[in-house]
């Protein structure tokens, strides 16, 4: 055996114990890599739910009327449910990848906790997900006659609300992963949990049209966050082995 | 290597377990004694049990009665130490196929704690017969050449407890011959490995067998 | 004549022939539209009405024309590829799509552009730019659906289907967005209905069209040279020209 | 020429940012198209005699080390 770092090699087999060092800290930036190298190869993927945003926009005019008053009166919620539905979309890929080839399982047996592994796949796909819908998010804003000046807050609330519902969702997607037609189920899970991140998100941009104050708003919605950031990532890594075992 | 190491034997012990799947028992009282320089094959028909053995060994499936045991502590305990000291290959390869095959070591070099080291993993490459297919996606590999980039792993993330899920699949004739030598320096030197294969060990001393068909242990019905 | 459709398909002869022809286009497209931009910026008379920001019709209009005609060539494409089984036709549409989006894109964007003079926001949702919205989507789809597949040959025939889908679609969105938008039909002026333009101003329309239309058979016929490139890689013919070209 | 002065030609009697924001995208665009047409297709290329050069170097260490290989390389592994 061509040992190449000296434990295979004459010595009898060494025990190794205890946490190597550093290894958590190797580990997640390692799997937030893999994930980010793995979308950006399929730089479509990334574009579909931006996409099915604009496209969602578009009907709400054609379907209600172009009249600029009526749009700009209901822009905030439009801009809101059409980004988290869009958000929602690429929850079911998640795990769903993993899963098939194997590299879930593996992800399962490793010493490091699964709960924060699990928290750097979900931090890729905000960052790919939630992030462009925020930036995108003003450009249709214009589409829909938004008022002017709650621009940045929209950009603002869709971005800090965005993370909360990969959060929240990512528990839904670890649920279903094992089930073979888990989308809407997933749907149907989740969305509900969503309504308070859509409340103060949706308020968020009101609240700025109207000019009364918007740190109220953008406070729960960082509330909200932090709560699903120590919550979620436990829920997720007891979901996941739950799933593993279809 | 950066960890504290005692040179110890390995034990991994089960105390009449059982497992019901659908009904119907897969397994019962199945008592086990795995340990040091042993290769413990699991033979049995398709659906008898043998993956779903080595998820419960594994600590990856929960609903099972009776205990494990590892290095004579309970595996509630000892679980970080045994994950530490496990290297499980599944029925899936575990290789991602958007990912160069360097690309996937990368990551379980990460995961499994171990340095960043390059040319530690153009040697497992080169160990397994991957030379010269290092930075082309695994996608366009084939399946015996994926199942390959797993193998790696064995060389690349040395542990000394091995639990190997059908390794032989889609390996070709030269492959089998390597793994088969692999398996058995590898219990030489003090490793332990546990086995699914439908393909004929080569018989040898550290060889042992354990039939799942149903019933429990060795009733073979 | 059926000789000839068949030699034309085997990519070996079309990458000799698109070689000679390619020029021809590249000096055309570029005389044209130099000449166009020329005229229409600087020497056309401004129109009475709407000044000099009129002259973004010579951008404008060869764009709109030119996203029209892709998705129409790209159909046709398809029909060959499917029909008569000659992958040439297929590597065209493949390589038609992207430029379709781009010119679709130019065309909304100018369009809207040369709205805000006259309606004084970013965007209106006046039907030409609507229907050439839904056109842009409709590419969009395309190019992810040829995306999506990671077999070559479903995601060639996957496309060549929804382009046909999608050009008998065209009219019909044309005729129904028109219908909607004489119904919400608000009291402005609309940039589609324009009186009879002089001879002096539709010349340099004329001379930019063509511009683009050369432009567009140019950049197909270098794209389908590379797309051969890449997907007959494995060919001898390929190979020796890989060998002679470093 | 509709305009006096070059100064003027800039200005397009007060329409310069949508007049220039339309044709820039549009040059933006038509010029971003060919660049990135000629930087694929010498991309394509590059890849291409590299391929070539990997198969010609694996097929000659697969004649020349071990006799019994396919030429598809894939030595074998006497770990």
């Amino acid at each position: 055996m061509t040992g190449t770092d000296g434990t295979l090699t004459g010595k009898a087999m060494t025990l190794t114990s205890g946490e190597p060092h550093g290894g958590l800290t190797v580990a997640f930036w390692a799997t937030l890599k893999r994930d980010l190298v793995l979308l950006l190869r399929r730089r479509s993927e990334v574009m579909n739910p931006l996409v099915f945003f604009a496209i969602v926009i578009t009907l709400f005019p054609i379907g209600i009327s172009p009249d600029p008053q009526l749009l700009a009166a209901i822009a905030p919620g439009l801009l809101w449910v059409a980004a988290l539905l869009a958000a929602l979309l690429s929850l079911d890929s998640l795990f769903r990848a993993d899963y098939d080839d194997g590299s879930l399982e593996q992800l399962l047996l490793t010493p490091q906790p699964l709960a924060l592994l699990a928290l750097a796949k979900v931090a890729v796909h905000w960052l790919l997900t939630g992030l462009p819908l925020a930036l995108m998010a003003p450009l249709l804003g214009i589409m829909l006659a938004l008022p002017a000046g709650s621009y940045a807050v929209l950009a603002v609330s869709l971005a800090l609300g965005s993370a909360s519902l990969s959060l929240i969702g990512a528990i839904g997607a670890a649920l279903t992963v094992g089930l073979s037609r888990g989308g809407v189920l997933l749907s149907l899970l989740v969305l509900p949990l969503y309504i308070p991140v859509l409340i103060f998100g949706a308020g968020a941009v009101q609240a700025a049209i109207l000019g009364d104050g918007v740190m109220a708003h953008l406070a729960i919605l960082g509330a909200l966050l932090a709560l699903a950031l120590i919550l979620a990532p436990l829920a997720i890594a007891a979901s996941l082995r739950i799933s593993i075992n279809g | 290597m950066p960890f504290l190491e005692r040179a110890v034997s390995l034990r991994l012990q089960a105390r009449n377990l059982a497992c019901e799947r659908d009904d119907r028992w897969l397994f019962r009282e199945l008592d086990l004694d795995i340990r040091t320089g042993e290769i413990v094959r699991v033979e049995g028909p398709n659906g008898s049990g043998k993956t779903t053995l080595l998820k419960i060994l594994s600590g990856q499936l929960a609903d099972y009665e009776g205990d494990l045991f590892w290095d004579d502590r309970p595996m509630r305990d000892a679980r970080e130490s045994f994950l530490t000291n496990l290297l499980y290959l599944g029925h899936a390869p575990g290789v991602k196929a958007a990912l160069t095959p360097l690309e996937n070591l990368t990551w379980y070099q990460a995961i499994a704690g171990q340095p960043r080291d390059e040319a530690a993993r153009y040697a497992a490459l080169e160990d397994v017969g991957l030379a010269g297919f290092e930075d082309l996606p695994a996608g366009q590999l084939s399946a015996g050449q994926q199942r390959r980039v797993a193998l790696a792993r064995l060389v690349l993330t040395p542990r000394p407890l091995w639990v190997l899920d059908e390794p032989f699949t889609a390996i070709d004739r030269d492959g089998v011959n390597a793994l088969e030598q692999r398996l058995v320096d590898h219990a030489r030197q003090g490793g332990c490995v546990l086995v699914t294969t439908h393909h004929e060990l080569t018989p040898c001393a550290e060889l042992r067998r354990i039939r799942l068909g149903g019933g429990g242990l060795d009733d073979g019905n | 004549m059926w000789a000839f459709i068949h030699k034309l398909g085997s990519p070996k002869w079309f990458y000799g022939i698109s070689a000679r022809l390619q020029p021809w286009f590249w000096v055309a497209a570029l005389i044209l539209i130099v000449v166009g931009s020329i005229w229409g910026l600087a020497f056309a008379p401004a129109d009475y009405q709407q000044g000099n920001s009129f002259r973004i019709i010579y951008v404008h209009v060869p764009a709109a024309f030119l996203a029209q005609s892709i998705f129409v060539s790209m159909a046709v494409s398809a029909v060959i590829f499917m029909v008569w089984k000659i992958k040439i036709a297929d590597m065209a549409a493949a390589v038609m799509a992207p430029l379709g989006a781009a010119m679709t894109f130019v065309a909304l964007f100018s369009g809207a552009v040369w709205g805000v003079p006259t309606w004084g926001t970013w965007w209106m949702w006046d039907a030409r730019l609507t229907s050439m919205l839904i056109l842009l989507f409709l590419y969009l789809g395309v190019i992810a659906l040829r995306g999506a597949f990671t077999s070559r040959d479903s995601a060639s025939r996957a496309a060549s289907v929804l382009a046909m889908v999608g050009v008998i679609n065209i009219p019909i969105i044309k005729y129904s967005v028109d219908w909607w938008y004489t119904l919400h039909q608000p009291a402005t002026f609309t940039i589609t209905s324009r009186p009879t333009m002089p001879m002096e101003m539709w010349l340099p329309l004329l001379i930019m069209v063509l511009g683009f239309y050369s432009f567009f058979i140019a950049l197909t016929l270098m794209r389908t040279r590379s797309e051969i490139l890449r997907r007959e890689a494995n060919k001898r013919w390929v190979r020796e020209l890989a060998g002679e070209a470093n | 020429m509709a305009f006096d002065t070059l100064q003027d030609f800039f200005a397009m009697g007060g329409h310069a940012p949508y007049v220039w924001a339309a044709w820039g995208v549009t040059a933006a665009l038509l010029l971003g198209t060919v660049i990135h047409a000629r930087a694929e297709r010498r991309q394509l290329l590059r890849q291409l005699a590299r391929r070539v050069r990997r198969e010609s170097r694996l097929a000659t260490r697969a004649a020349g080390a071990q006799p019994i290989q396919t030429s598809r390389g894939g030595s074998t592994n006497d770990a």
